[in-house]
């Protein structure tokens, strides 16, 4: 069981130094500095056959002022699918550019730069990929709120504004008084 | 492949084989046909079966669904009187609405075709703007309990066995664990539904969506906002919060008492023991106490109502001096309430509790006795009276005055302050109430074997559900549709025996609910050494001297007071069993609860 | 209908019959709507019946479709597209995201309210409509144009200035020619 | 000859040809296209940027929106996720009925993809035929889910409803007869000369190229390599399901055209095969109450095989009763990005709609 995993975590290890597990069949993890990003990859796609790179994604982890990267990575002849994740700080976020290994990590490279504000050194292509004319701060950051810049820019149909809380109907009938810091546990 | 393919070029012209077949195209007249079965379509709602729970409303993901109120739609306890209102502008079909409706009165219809040219058209509200679906059998996507999202089924509360537990008054019931408290609290739909029910109006949907949320303390604490004895109704409230609760309009399958109600009375027990003593509550609750103003205050009764008034009056920073007769305090939830429901030492820690926040009580203080009421109406600033029930009634029958013949209340005391009282092999008790049972109950665990006579059916009982399936789980034979008549005596005046009547239901006239008939010809002897009497009782006034009686007036064995529980006498407060009508610990509570305002209200004048 | 007609001439009784049976559609896809156009005007649903059908470019159609919503990128060409289109031109709305934002109302890319950008003719509810919705919307509109109250391409000259003004409040940088009608 | 001057063309995002709203920017030399870019961003909606503020649950209706012609794989990998994240077992009927579903999605999106392939071509017969044949199809799917395009049917834990009652034999009815009408439709597509040649060595991606330009799907299948999620890692009932992975040689318009000729056909025997080993039983493990429904924090990445290709989800938890994060990677991402950037240069302009079609390019789901 698990064999072709193990063996995948052991050369990566030995070749890198790195931190990894086998999530499960068909899912292998390992985590590193972004510095050695490119190396793997490069690695991993040369002589080890993970020649498909199915996305990058980011994950902001807002709380703890890091965005979390990951590669996945896959390989048709093992079947099997790798994710190699880092760890970069939010302020300023810089990731080292691997559009050279595949030309396709361009498009989500330049769709990281635009949502989260991710710069990639030597990356070419336009600013703009999905976007136009955005002047806020990259929409995918977590304190970016959607919802007030939404009812900011955005109209809305008039016409709604009867509408009455459940909660609030019960409490006004009842005479009920809720404290100011259970408030936060009513249904909003 | 030459230029001049000529299978390539002649293949495609099989098409014109399909030149007079009949077309598939819908005819015009047809376009408006039928979506299929289950289509969602635009919302229906049967605006008589709503409760207005709003959850609907908090499930849109899109923000759709408003609820407003509705001209002839009059709230009422269980419903909010509020009705959604769908905008189709915002709405995507999803039916998550239908889904978590938790009693099935939303759903949509096959009708789909909304065409308009104004913007403003697209706000609908299912069930005014479409009357006629379920008639005309428009109804498509329904909601069905399987299906539905919410949960029907309460996380089962573990008891000791009832083998076990006849042997012993430890406590029956073994509380949840927290896993148990989390899956539970996560059932419940927060819709607050239950507040207006409850007597002292307890944030429910707060603390329990606390409790979801796996912040105990916060739970805790709102728990403590407005109710000082949590812990006890955590174990003994007669809840009417569950009766109303929005997942109980669906029942349960194969179980016709268990309407499938969150249990809100165990979750508020989880909540007060996750803090097993008097210093983590104080750290946990950590209510502010006012500086002292210098204001003195008697209140006469340790019962739920007077402790919930000192409790809450001795935050604001007055003296508060509680006169109890009995030697503990907690009054008929303490003395009435057998100790397999309500472990002495759980009424210790909350009253230890409140002695720690400043509350005084003068135990073995009975006013009109000990102290006179003369004298605590001249040195307070207020009086509080929670007196409560104490005398029973009497069962109004030939003989009762014999030996082995006695009631519940003094019953439940003797056991209750320790002593042991002989009742014999066979034991008949008489009523349907929460302390008839208990009495029954109690004989049990002294060997004997128990009857309850009830006049009516089961499910007339008064008791509550589950009380009466843990009596019949331990053994306890309830004797329905039966009228005592005659205690039979032997020469010692001992009780031997009791003579009934058994009784027909006879359907009420005006609409009532079914009375008991008495059959001609039936007695019955049903052989006992002991009859335990459980049908109610009154309160005992001797100690109001009788100068007072002008102002402090007593009706039917009730003290008379206005909204505030204030009495004519302005500063004579009063709550409790001798106040209100409900005789239940919640009702003491909030009527101490409300007193509390009144009488802070009265002083800050 | 009778009563309709008395009040138009009958010059424009009959300018108005020939143009409801002539609706030619622009074709832009400008949302998930799209998908049940290709359903409406193919063989079982055969909305060519009515005198729909398809046309490639701005100048040659007279019915716009939105279909669902519009993220604020394809707002600004729709405009565009809007202003080349000849009068008579009419625009369909279709599904709840042109309403009132639909299931994208709180999105920072997608406009909520349709008509504060462009006048809109006729709206037909659903997400997606269907295409009988869709055919029942296309008949709201032919028999708006028979009333002779499906003049929204004036309407749009007339208030071009509050137009403007919304619509630059969501397009930042114009970048177009101002339409000279 | 002289070299002709270069000039920029804009294909799109209004023009009849176009696959959806988005827009091929092409430099060309006389016919000849020397350079091209996609540009994307009409229909970005921030479906992972809504998802911030939707629960688990409510998430789920909102992301079939991520593909229109095709939304099942969508609700099917983000289940899948969730239930990998959770560890909730789904009952195996629901297995059975979400592989049907998943076939039928297929099927569906086979007819639309010959509309569309036939009518940039100008044979606009079969986009008559397929698209409205399509239509039992969707009136199967109204049936069973309550729905013609968005399904919203299967969600984390099982599949909202069972089978309804006869359905069974409507949907073997509406298979015989789509079918029958597939054949008719190779007589209008693949045995028609205009086809032939237009498909026949147009849109070539190279073979030894493809897996590193990331290519998925059709596309790869057509380049000879044997590449499906289905079988490379069996989901919900495949591995009961008894079917071919075609695989063409030559890369071309015409060898991804076979492959999903033949596809189509596979989708018929799947649905058949899952009606018929259809067990009894239970389609819905249930979830708690969603608005108090919490995932354990965890990470997974699911990955299902639609029209286009793989659909993967990478789906973070934090615990709570939001979703941290759902990445989504559709297909047409690098189908319909870089792979198409790549072989439309060299092409004449006449094929731009013809090749974006065959690479089922589909604008929402790269933007999203």
């Amino acid at each position: 069981m698990l064999e072709k995993e193990q063996k995948l975590l052991e050369i990566l290890k030995s070749a890198f130094q790195v931190e990894g597990k086998v999530i499960r069949n068909r899912r292998v993890e390992i985590w590193d500095h972004k510095e050695m990003v490119p190396a793997i990859l490069l690695m991993v796609k040369t002589q080890l056959g993970y020649k498909h790179l199915n996305h990058i994604t980011c994950i902001d982890w807002l709380e703890e002022g890091k965005f979390q990267l990951v590669y996945t990575v896959f390989s048709h002849t093992d079947k099997l699918t790798l994710f190699v994740k880092t760890k970069i700080d939010r302020d300023p976020a810089i990731m080292p550019n691997i559009d050279d290994i595949w030309d396709q990590a361009n498009t989500y490279e330049r769709e990281l730069r635009e949502m989260y504000g991710i710069e990639f050194p030597g990356l070419v292509g336009d600013q703009e990929f999905i976007l136009e004319d955005w002047d806020e701060m990259p929409p995918m950051r977590r304190d970016f709120k959607t919802d007030v810049y939404a009812e900011k820019t955005f109209f809305a149909q008039p016409g709604r504004e009867d509408a009455q809380d459940v909660r609030e109907t019960i409490t006004k009938r009842s005479g009920e008084e809720i404290p100011e810091f259970a408030k936060k546990y009513s249904r909003d | 492949m030459s230029f001049f393919d000529l299978k390539g070029l002649l293949q495609p012209l099989g098409a014109v084989k399909q030149l007079g077949k009949n077309p598939h195209t819908i005819k015009f007249d047809d376009l408006n046909r039928d979506a299929a079965d289950r289509y969602r379509g635009l919302h229906y709602n049967d605006l008589v079966a709503c409760i207005g729970c709003g959850n609907c409303s908090t499930i849109c993901q899109n923000a759709a669904i408003d609820m407003i109120q509705l001209e002839n739609i009059e709230g009422k306890q269980g419903d909010s009187g509020l009705r959604p209102r769908v905008d189709n502008g915002r709405c995507c079909w999803c039916a998550l609405c239908v889904e978590v409706c938790p009693t099935g009165s939303l759903s949509l219809t096959k009708d789909y075709i909304f065409v308009s040219e104004k913007s403003s058209d697209f706000l609908w509200i299912p069930g005014i703007d479409n009357p006629k679906a379920e008639e005309n059998n428009r109804l498509s996507f329904v909601s069905t309990t399987s299906g539905s999202l919410s949960d029907y089924v309460r996380v089962p509360m573990k008891e000791m066995d009832s083998k076990e537990r006849i042997l012993t008054f430890d406590e029956v019931v073994l509380g949840y664990t927290e896993e148990e408290a989390r899956k539970e609290a996560a059932r419940c739909i927060s819709c607050g539904l239950c507040t207006e029910v409850c007597p002292d109006h307890m944030h429910i949907p707060e603390y329990i969506n606390a409790i979801a949320k796996a912040n105990d303390d916060d739970a805790l604490k709102i728990i403590y906002d407005n109710n000082p004895l949590p812990e006890m109704c955590g174990k003994v409230c007669t809840r009417r919060c569950e009766e109303v609760c929005a997942l109980t309009h669906r029942g349960v399958e194969n179980d016709p008492n268990d309407k499938g109600a969150v249990a809100i009375r165990w979750l508020k027990r989880y909540a007060t023991e996750t803090a097993p003593t008097i210093e983590l509550m104080k750290e946990i609750i950590n209510h502010e106490v006012a500086e002292p103003n210098g204001k003195k205050i008697s209140i006469i009764g340790a019962g739920p109502s007077g402790l919930t008034a000192g409790y809450y009056l001795a935050l604001k920073g007055y003296d508060v001096t509680i006169y109890e007769a009995k030697a503990k305090g907690g009054g008929m939830v303490m003395y009435g309430i057998p100790k397999y429901r309500l472990p002495e030492s759980s009424l210790d820690k909350q009253i230890g509790y409140m002695q720690a926040m400043g509350v005084k009580i003068n135990f073995n203080t009975e006013v009109g006795k000990d102290i006179m009421f003369d004298e605590i109406y001249d040195n307070s600033d207020a009086i509080f009276v929670g007196i409560g029930f104490q005398k029973a009634w009497t069962l109004g029958i030939e003989g009762e005055e014999a030996k082995g013949s006695i009631a519940a209340v003094e019953y439940l005391d003797i056991i209750n302050r320790g002593d042991n009282y002989d009742v014999g092999k066979k034991v008949a008790v008489i009523g349907g109430g929460n302390v008839a049972i208990d009495g029954a109950r109690v004989s049990r665990r002294y060997g004997a074997e128990v009857t309850i006579l009830y006049r009516r059916r089961v499910e007339d009982m008064p008791a509550d559900w589950e009380e009466i399936e843990a009596a019949e789980h331990e053994g306890v034979h309830i004797a329905i549709q039966t009228i005592p008549t005659r205690v039979i005596k032997d020469e010692n005046n001992k009780v031997i025996g009791i003579e009934y009547l058994k009784a027909e239901m006879v359907s009420d006239a005006d609409g009532g609910r079914p009375r008991p008939v008495a059959i001609e010809g039936s007695e019955t002897i049903l052989e006992c050494d002991t009859i335990i009497g459980a049908i109610g009782q009154e309160a005992d006034y001797s100690w109001l001297p009788t100068s007072y009686q002008d102002k402090i007036k007593v009706d039917r064995g009730r003290m008379l007071t206005n909204k505030a529980r204030q009495t004519d006498d302005p500063k004579v407060f009063a709550g409790g069993d001798a106040v209100n009508r409900t005789a239940d610990a919640i009702s003491a509570i909030a009527d101490g609860f409300i007193a509390v305002k009144s009488i802070h209200e009265f002083l800050s004048k | 209908m009778e009563n309709k007609r008395n009040s138009q001439t009958i010059a424009e009784y009959i300018k108005n019959w020939s143009r409801k049976h002539s609706l030619f559609i622009m074709a832009y896809g400008t949302g998930c709507g799209a998908i049940e156009i290709p359903a409406t005007l193919t063989s079982r649903y055969d909305a060519e019946r009515l005198g729909i059908r398809g046309a490639a470019t701005p100048r040659q159609a007279d019915v716009l479709l939105i279909t669902g919503y519009l993220a604020t990128k394809t707002l600004k060409r729709v405009i565009r597209v809007y202003e080349q289109m000849q009068d008579p031109k009419y625009v369909i709305a279709f599904g709840s995201c042109t309403i009132n934002g639909g299931m994208y109302y709180d999105s920072y890319n997608t406009i909520n309210v349709l008509e504060k950008y462009i006048p809109v003719d006729v709206y037909i509810n659903g997400c997606m409509p269907r295409p009988e919705a869709v055919i029942a919307g296309f008949q709201q509109l032919q028999d708006k144009i028979a009333r002779g109250e499906a003049d929204n391409g004036t309407r749009y000259k007339e208030n071009l200035e509050w137009y403007r003004a919304n619509q630059h409040r969501v397009i930042k940088n114009w970048r177009m020619p101002d339409y000279n009608w | 000859m002289a070299r002709e001057k270069e000039t920029t063309l804009y294909i799109g995002p209004q023009h009849p040809g176009i696959t959806g709203n988005m827009m091929v920017k092409v430099k060309v030399q006389g016919d000849t296209i020397t350079n091209a870019s996609v540009h994307v961003g009409y229909l970005h909606r921030a479906f992972e940027k809504l998802i911030e503020r939707r629960n688990w649950l409510q998430s789920f209706t909102i992301l079939c929106r991520f593909c229109v012609p095709e939304p099942d794989p969508m609700e099917l990998t983000y289940a899948r996720a969730v239930e990998e994240i959770e560890g909730r077992e789904v009952p195996e009927r629901a297995k059975y009925i979400r592989t049907m579903v998943m076939e039928m999605a297929r099927l569906q999106s086979f007819m639309l993809w010959y509309g569309g392939q036939s009518g940039s071509s100008g044979l606009y017969t079969l986009g008559q035929w397929s698209v409205g044949d399509r239509n039992y199809l969707l009136d199967l799917f109204e049936d069973l889910t309550g729905g013609r395009i968005y399904h919203m049917y299967i969600w984390p834990g099982g599949v909202r409803r069972d089978l309804p009652k006869g359905f069974k034999d409507k949907a073997l009815k509406t298979m015989d007869y789509i079918e029958k009408r597939l054949d008719e439709y190779d007589k209008l597509l693949f045995d028609n000369v205009i086809f032939q040649k237009r498909a026949q060595g147009v849109g070539i991606i190279p073979s030894d190229k493809a897996i590193e330009w990331g290519v998925v799907g059709a596309p790869l299948r057509g380049c000879g390599i044997k590449a499906d999620v289905r079988i490379d890692e069996p989901y919900e009932a495949y591995d009961k399901a008894d079917f071919i992975v075609p695989t063409f040689e030559g890369g071309d318009i015409w060898a991804r055209a076979q492959v999903r000729r033949i596809e189509a056909r596979q989708s018929i025997s799947i649905i058949r095969q899952m009606l018929d080993k259809m067990p009894e039983g239970e389609v819905y493990n249930k979830v708690p109450n969603p608005m108090k429904w919490k995932i354990p924090a965890g990470e997974a990445w699911a990955k299902t095989e639609s029209v286009r290709g793989e659909v993967g989800f990478y789906v973070v938890s934090d615990g709570s009763e939001y979703p941290r994060r759902v990445h989504v990677k559709g297909a047409a991402y690098t189908n319909g990005v870089t792979v198409t950037e790549k072989i439309l240069v060299g092409q004449n302009i006449a094929d731009v709609s013809f090749i974006l079609n065959s690479m089922g390019v589909c604008p929402p789901e790269i933007e999203r």
